[in-house]
C-alpha cells in the first residue's frame, strides 16, 4: 500500500497534489495485471476506472462491422489509460487490449467521482489533468486523420 | 479538368516492341483538330514510324478493332448515340486524350445549351422529326474518364506532337496551363490591350497557340479556353472600363469555349445585354 | 595612355553624324547593334541597322495598364522612356536550350553545343536598366554557381547608355535610387541635348573599351554650358517622375504584413497573367523543360521564362503551395522589395514602371505599397491604443 | 552558349549498379559514375536525377557518406520520372547533378543527445545522419530515432533498423498511423512519442524530416519539452527545377531551399511557419 502511495506521489500526472489528496487516491487504487491480448475494457461497457500503466503497452481499437478491429492508438508505460469515467454517461468509447504482459495501477472512478463531488479542489485538480490528456489525444487523432503520408500522385 | 494528367506510364523508349496503336475518334466537331494531325507534315513520318494508326477517319478508311493504346477524341457529345459510343471508345482505349475545344468544353455548339434546342431544330431542318439530339453539347469528361485534355480551337499541332512524343516516351507532356500572356511576352509581342486598347482575352486564356492573334496585332479570342484559375470578372470589368458594352463582353466569352465553367459563369452576367439587343 | 585617362574623365560632344559613326564602328567590330525601335505601336528592343531605326521624334505616354505612342514636336532620338521589352531578353533569353543529348545504348551522351550567341551592343540603355542588369548579374554570376550561358553573353556586351531627359507616367527610378542618371555599368553614356535645332550628345566613357571606341568617333570637348545641360536634363527628369515609392522601412513593412487584408483586395483585381513578371527587367525565374522528339532518340533541356504567378510554379507533389492569387501577388512583391535584399543585397526593383504600365488591369506596385503602409499604420495605431488601455 | 557545356545544368553520366525494392512504392537505387571518381557529399544533401528522355527530379541522398564509391538514393515513385526510374536495370544510364544543399548538423550535435524524427520517406535523407552518428557513437549521449509511417508495410530499411536495435545504445521507436494485423508496435503519430523519449532538452540536437505538418507538430512537441529553437533542425521541401538558385521556384520566404536548405535551423525559419501559403 505504501509503495502504491509513493508511486502515485511520484507520478508526473499527479505532480503537485497534496499528500492528503494522494492518500485519498491511493485509497481507491490497486495493482492489476493483464496478459497478452487480454481486454482491459470494451466499447459500451460502463467506464468506472482508469489506469496508470506501469509496464507494457495497451492498444486502443475500434471494432468495425465486417472489417474487424482498427487500431487507433497505443498507450505506453507511464501514460494514463481512460478518461471516460469522468464524463457522463460513463461508458467506454473504444476497446482496450494489452499488447503484451501489462502491469498497471487501477483507480476506482466511481469512488473518485463521489470524492470529487465532496472535495471540489480535488475534482478541479483531476479535471485539469484529464482535460489536458483529452486535448492531447484529440490533437493526435486529428493529425492522424490527415493521413499525412498519403500518396499524392500528380 | 485538365489537372488529371498522368497515369504511371511504363518506359517504352527504344526497347519498344510492337508499335502502339493509335486511334482517332470523331464526335460532334468540324474535323479541324484531326486535320492538325495531318498538318504535321514534317513530323508525320515520325508519327507513322512510332505508332500504328489504327483508326483515323480523316486519313484512311482502314479500321482495326481495338483495343487501342492511345485514343485521340475530337468533338463533343450531342446525340444519344454518341453518349453510348464514347463509352465503347473508352473501354477500347488504354489512354484517352481529348483534343480541341469541342471535346474539352463542348465547343461552339454548346451555345445551344442555353437556348431551346427544339426551336432551333424546327427552324433549321425541313423534317425536324428525323433529328435525334440531346439538349446539351457536353465535353467528353462529363461522360468518361479522360487521361489528358489538349485545348484549342483548333489544337496546336506542335502541342499534339508534344503529347504524342510524351506518350511514346512515357513522360509528362510539357503543356502549360498558365495564361496566354506568358507565351506572348516570351515571344516579345507587345500587349495589344495595353498599347492599342484592343480587347484581348489573353490574360484569362490557357496558353498553347503561341500567341497567334497578338502576333498579328489582334486581341486573343480565347480559343484555348480558360487558363488555370482565371480571374474572369476582373478582366471583364477592365473591358467595361475601356468602354466595351456588355454585349461585346458577352459575345467574347460566348464562342468556342462558351460551356467552360469560368467563361459561362461570367458571360451569364452579361447575357441579358446580349439578349436585349 | 594619358589620352585615354583624359577621355574617361572628360565630357565630350558629338552630333548625329558622330552617333551614326559610333553605330557603324560597333557593327564593324562585330557587334550586333540592338536598341529601341517601333513595332506595332510600342517601342521595343530589337536589332537596329542605323540611327534611322530609332524612334525619332516619338514619345510614349504611360499610365497603369496604358501605353501610347505620340509624336513629339522635335526630332529627339531618345525622347521616351522604356517599353515592354528589357535587355534581359538578350542576356537571359525567354527560351534557351541548355543542352541536347542523344541516346547511346542504355545511356545517353550530351552533344556539342552550337555557336556562341552574338556579341550585342546595347544602344540607349537607361539608368534603371543598367541597375537591372547589375541585379541579374548578382543572381547569375555572384552566387555559389555561375550561369555559364549568362556569363558568356554578359561578358560580350558593349553598352551605350542614355541619361533620361524625361520621366514617364509610371517611372519611379528616383525612389529606388536607380536613375535617371546612369552611374555605372556602361561603356559610353550619352545625354541628348538640343542646341540650335541640332541633336547633340554629350558623351562620357565608362570603360576603357568605351574610351577607345570614342577615339574613333569625331567629337569635341563639351563646353561648360553643355556640361551644365547634362545635370539640368537629369533634374528635369527627376522632377517629372510619374510615381513615387516610399522605401522607408520597406522590408519590415512587407514582412510584418504577410497577413494583411490588402492582399485579398489586390487579388480581386490581379489576373495572375504574369505580365508584370515578364516585363520586369530583374525577374529571373525560369522553368526547366525536358523534351524528346517522337523517336525518343533525341532529348533536350530548355529553360523558359517562368513566373511566380502560375500555379505550377509552387507545385509540390499533391498541389501548389501558393494556390491563391493573393499569396502569389504577396510572394512577388515581397520578393521584389524585401526578400531580394536578404538574398542579393539590394532591392529587386529599379522603378522602371513596366509592371504598372503593362498590367492589363493597371495594378500599381507603388499604390499597393502606399495602401499597405496605410493599412499598417492604421493597424499599428490600433495596437498602440490597445496597449495603452 | 559556348560555355554551357560546363554549366551547372548539364548532368554527369552515371549508371545503375543496383535497385532494391523497399516497400510497395519505394526503392533504393545505387549509382556509380561512368568515369572513375568518388562522390563526396554531406548527410542531408540531395541530387538532381535525370532519366533520359523523361525528366529530372530532386532526390535526397540516402547512402553512407563514408562510402563515396556509390551514391545511394531512396525514392518514392509518385510521378512520371520516379515511376520510370523504378523500372531501370543494372547498367542503365542516368544523369546526376549534385550534390546540392545544406547538411545535418552532425558536428554541432557532438557531445549532445541526438533526437532524429522521421516521417515516411523522410527517413531517407536522415539515414546518412544515422550512419554518421553511429560511426562515432561515443561522441554523443542518448541517441533516439523516432520514426512514423502510414502502416507497418511502409517502414523503410527494416533490416537495418533491426540491426540498429541490436546495438542497445539507441532508442528506436517506430509508430504507424494505421496498424494492420500482427503489428505489436506503437500506433499514433510521431509527435506523440517525443514526450516519452529520454533526452535532456537542454543538451539535445533534434533533426526532423517528413511532411510539413508532421514537422510542425514535432517541433511543437520538442519545444514543449524545452528544446531551444536553434537546436532543432528541419528539412524543408519546395518545387525545385534547377537546384542552383537560378530558377526561383524553391523560394521559402527569403531562402532558396536548394542552396540555403534543405536543412534549416528552425530558429531561422520559425516566422515563416506562421505565414499561410508562403
Amino acid at each position: 500500500m505504501e509503495t502504491l502511495q509513493r508511486y502515485l506521489a511520484e507520478h508526473p500526472f499527479l505532480k503537485d497534489l497534496s499528500a492528503e489528496q494522494i492518500t485519498l487516491l491511493a485509497g481507491c487504487a490497486s495493482n492489476v495485471r493483464f496478459d497478452t491480448n487480454e481486454f482491459i475494457f470494451r466499447e459500451g461497457q460502463e467506464a468506472d476506472k482508469f489506469y496508470i500503466i506501469r509496464h507494457g503497452k495497451i492498444l486502443l481499437e475500434v471494432f468495425r462491422p465486417n472489417q474487424g478491429a482498427l487500431a487507433i492508438q497505443t498507450i505506453d508505460e507511464g501514460e494514463i489509460l481512460g478518461w471516460s469515467w469522468l464524463v457522463p454517461p460513463y461508458h467506454w468509447h473504444f476497446d482496450a487490449r494489452a499488447l503484451g504482459l501489462t502491469r498497471a495501477i487501477v483507480l476506482d472512478g466511481k469512488c473518485l467521482r463521489s470524492k470529487c463531488e465532496e472535495d471540489h479542489d480535488l475534482g478541479y485538480e483531476l479535471l485539469k489533468r484529464f482535460s489536458s490528456i483529452i486535448m492531447e489525444r484529440l490533437q493526435a487523432t486529428r493529425i492522424q486523420l490527415l493521413d499525412i503520408y498519403k500518396r499524392n500522385d500528380a | 479538368m485538365a489537372g488529371k494528367v498522368e497515369k504511371p506510364v511504363p518506359a517504352q523508349t527504344s526497347r519498344r516492341a510492337a508499335k502502339p496503336k493509335l486511334a482517332v475518334w470523331k464526335f460532334a466537331s468540324c474535323d479541324g483538330c484531326q486535320l492538325s494531325l495531318l498538318d504535321c507534315e514534317d513530323e508525320l513520318l515520325s508519327v507513322a514510324a512510332g505508332v500504328e494508326i489504327a483508326n483515323f477517319p480523316e486519313a484512311s478508311r482502314a479500321v482495326i478493332k481495338g483495343p487501342y493504346d492511345l485514343s485521340l477524341v475530337e468533338g463533343s457529345i450531342t446525340t444519344p448515340h454518341d453518349a453510348e459510343r464514347i463509352h465503347q471508345v473508352r473501354r477500347a482505349s488504354r489512354f484517352l486524350v481529348t483534343i480541341g475545344a469541342c471535346a474539352t468544353s463542348g465547343g461552339v455548339q454548346a451555345l445551344r445549351n442555353f437556348q431551346d434546342v427544339n426551336e432551333f431544330i424546327s427552324i433549321v431542318y425541313a423534317s425536324p422529326h428525323h433529328i435525334s439530339t440531346l439538349k446539351k453539347s457536353t465535353p467528353i469528361d462529363e461522360h468518361v474518364t479522360v487521361d489528358f485534355e489538349l485545348r484549342g480551337c483548333p489544337i496546336n499541332k506542335m502541342q499534339l506532337v508534344e503529347v504524342l512524343s510524351a506518350y511514346l516516351n512515357g513522360r509528362k507532356p510539357n503543356i502549360a496551363r498558365h495564361s496566354m500572356c506568358i507565351d506572348c511576352k516570351r515571344a516579345g509581342v507587345s500587349c495589344v490591350m495595353v498599347s492599342q486598347g484592343t480587347p484581348c482575352l489573353g490574360p484569362i486564356t490557357h496558353s498553347g497557340c503561341g500567341a497567334l492573334c497578338p502576333r498579328y496585332n489582334r486581341g486573343c479570342y480565347g480559343c484555348f479556353g480558360p487558363m488555370e484559375n482565371p480571374n474572369v470578372p476582373s478582366l471583364c470589368e477592365r473591358w467595361a472600363a475601356m468602354g466595351h458594352a456588355d454585349v461585346e463582353i458577352y459575345r467574347a466569352l460566348s464562342t468556342f469555349n462558351v460551356n467552360a465553367e469560368a467563361f459561362r459563369k461570367e458571360s451569364s452576367l452579361y447575357e441579358k445585354a446580349g439578349d436585349s439587343e | 595612355m594619358s589620352q585615354q585617362e583624359t577621355d574617361l574623365e572628360q565630357l565630350n560632344v558629338f552630333d548625329l553624324s558622330g552617333f551614326a559613326k559610333l553605330i557603324t564602328l560597333l557593327q564593324e567590330k562585330g557587334y550586333t547593334t540592338v536598341g529601341p525601335t517601333v513595332e506595332e505601336g510600342a517601342i521595343v528592343y530589337d536589332e537596329i541597322d542605323s540611327i534611322e531605326d530609332l524612334p525619332i521624334g516619338l514619345t510614349d505616354e504611360q499610365a497603369g495598364g496604358k501605353y501610347e505612342l505620340r509624336k513629339r514636336n522635335d526630332h529627339a532620338l531618345f525622347g521616351y522612356v522604356v517599353g515592354p521589352h528589357s535587355w534581359k531578353k538578350f542576356l537571359n533569353p525567354a527560351g534557351l536550350r541548355l543542352w541536347q543529348a542523344r541516346r547511346n545504348g542504355r545511356s545517353f551522351e550530351v552533344l556539342e553545343q552550337e555557336a556562341p550567341a552574338p556579341s550585342y551592343a546595347f544602344i540607349g540603355a537607361r539608368a534603371c536598366e543598367l541597375n537591372a542588369i547589375a541585379i541579374q548579374d548578382r543572381v547569375f554570376l555572384k552566387g555559389s554557381f555561375v550561369d555559364s550561358d549568362y556569363a558568356g553573353r554578359r561578358q560580350n556586351i558593349f553598352v551605350v547608355a542614355v541619361n533620361c531627359g524625361q520621366a514617364g507616367g509610371t517611372c519611379f527610378c528616383d525612389s529606388m535610387n536607380a536613375g535617371p542618371k546612369a552611374k555605372s555599368g556602361y561603356d559610353l553614356v550619352l545625354t541628348e541635348i538640343k542646341a540650335q535645332k541640332r541633336n547633340l550628345f554629350v558623351v562620357e566613357a565608362g570603360s576603357e573599351a568605351g574610351a577607345n571606341l570614342l577615339h574613333e568617333v569625331p567629337h569635341e570637348p563639351a563646353t561648360e554650358k553643355q556640361m551644365a545641360r547634362v545635370s539640368e536634363v537629369v533634374s528635369d527628369a527627376v522632377a517629372q517622375m510619374g510615381r513615387q515609392l516610399d522605401t522607408r522601412d520597406l522590408q519590415s513593412l512587407l514582412y510584418r504584413n504577410s497577413g494583411n487584408g490588402r492582399w485579398n483586395e489586390v487579388a480581386e483585381r490581379c489576373l495572375a497573367c504574369a505580365n508584370c513578371t515578364m516585363v520586369c527587367p530583374t525577374c529571373f525565374c525560369s522553368t526547366v523543360e525536358d523534351t524528346t522528339d517522337l523517336t525518343g532518340e533525341h532529348a533536350e533541356r530548355w529553360r523558359l521564362w517562368d513566373s511566380c504567378f502560375t500555379q505550377e510554379f509552387s507545385y509540390v507533389h499533391g498541389g501548389s503551395v501558393r494556390s491563391s492569387i493573393s499569396a502569389r501577388y504577396r510572394q512577388w512583391i515581397t520578393h521584389k522589395l524585401a526578400s531580394w535584399v536578404d538574398q542579393f543585397g539590394s532591392s529587386g526593383c529599379v522603378g522602371c514602371g513596366r509592371c504598372i504600365t503593362w498590367c492589363p488591369v493597371g495594378i500599381d506596385i507603388t499604390e499597393e505599397i502606399a495602401a499597405l503602409r496605410e493599412a499598417d499604420s492604421g493597424l499599428s495605431s490600433i495596437l498602440r491604443t490597445e496597449e495603452k488601455e | 552558349m559556348a560555355q554551357s557545356m560546363a554549366g551547372p545544368m548539364v548532368p554527369a553520366h552515371y549508371h545503375v549498379k543496383k535497385i532494391k525494392k523497399e516497400t510497395f512504392d519505394t526503392f533504393t537505387i545505387d549509382l556509380v559514375p561512368e568515369t572513375r571518381g568518388e562522390f563526396t557529399f554531406a548527410a542531408g544533401q540531395f541530387n538532381m536525377l535525370y532519366v533520359f528522355g523523361i525528366g529530372e527530379v530532386p532526390i535526397s541522398i540516402s547512402g553512407d557518406p563514408a562510402l563515396p564509391a556509390t551514391i545511394t538514393h531512396t525514392v518514392r515513385s509518385v510521378g512520371t520520372v520516379t515511376n520510370v526510374m523504378r523500372t531501370l536495370k543494372r547498367g542503365d544510364g542516368l544523369g546526376v547533378r549534385g550534390p546540392f544543399g545544406s547538411a545535418w548538423p552532425i558536428q554541432e550535435a557532438t557531445g549532445n543527445d541526438v533526437v532524429i524524427v522521421a516521417g515516411g520517406i523522410g527517413l531517407a535523407p536522415l539515414r546518412p545522419a544515422m550512419y554518421e552518428v553511429l560511426a562515432q557513437r561515443q561522441k554523443f549521449s542518448n541517441v533516439a530515432l523516432l520514426y512514423g509511417t502510414r502502416s507497418p508495410a511502409d517502414i523503410l530499411f527494416e533490416d537495418e533498423i533491426k540491426k540498429w536495435r541490436g546495438h542497445f545504445d539507441l532508442d528506436i521507436n517506430i509508430t504507424v498511423d494505421r496498424a494492420t494485423g500482427g503489428w505489436y508496435g506503437n500506433v499514433g503519430v510521431v509527435p506523440t512519442m517525443i514526450p516519452k523519449t529520454p533526452f535532456d532538452p537542454a543538451q539535445t540536437v533534434a533533426m526532423i524530416c517528413g511532411p510539413e505538418i508532421m514537422i510542425r507538430f514535432s517541433v511543437m512537441a520538442l519545444r514543449e519539452r524545452g528544446v531551444p529553437d536553434n537546436k532543432i533542425f528541419v528539412s524543408m521541401e519546395r518545387n525545385m527545377k534547377c537546384a542552383v538558385g537560378f530558377c526561383g521556384h524553391c523560394q521559402f520566404g527569403p531562402h532558396f531551399i536548394c542552396k540555403d536548405g534543405p536543412v534549416f535551423r528552425y530558429s531561422d525559419i520559425r516566422h515563416l511557419f506562421d505565414i499561410r501559403e508562403v
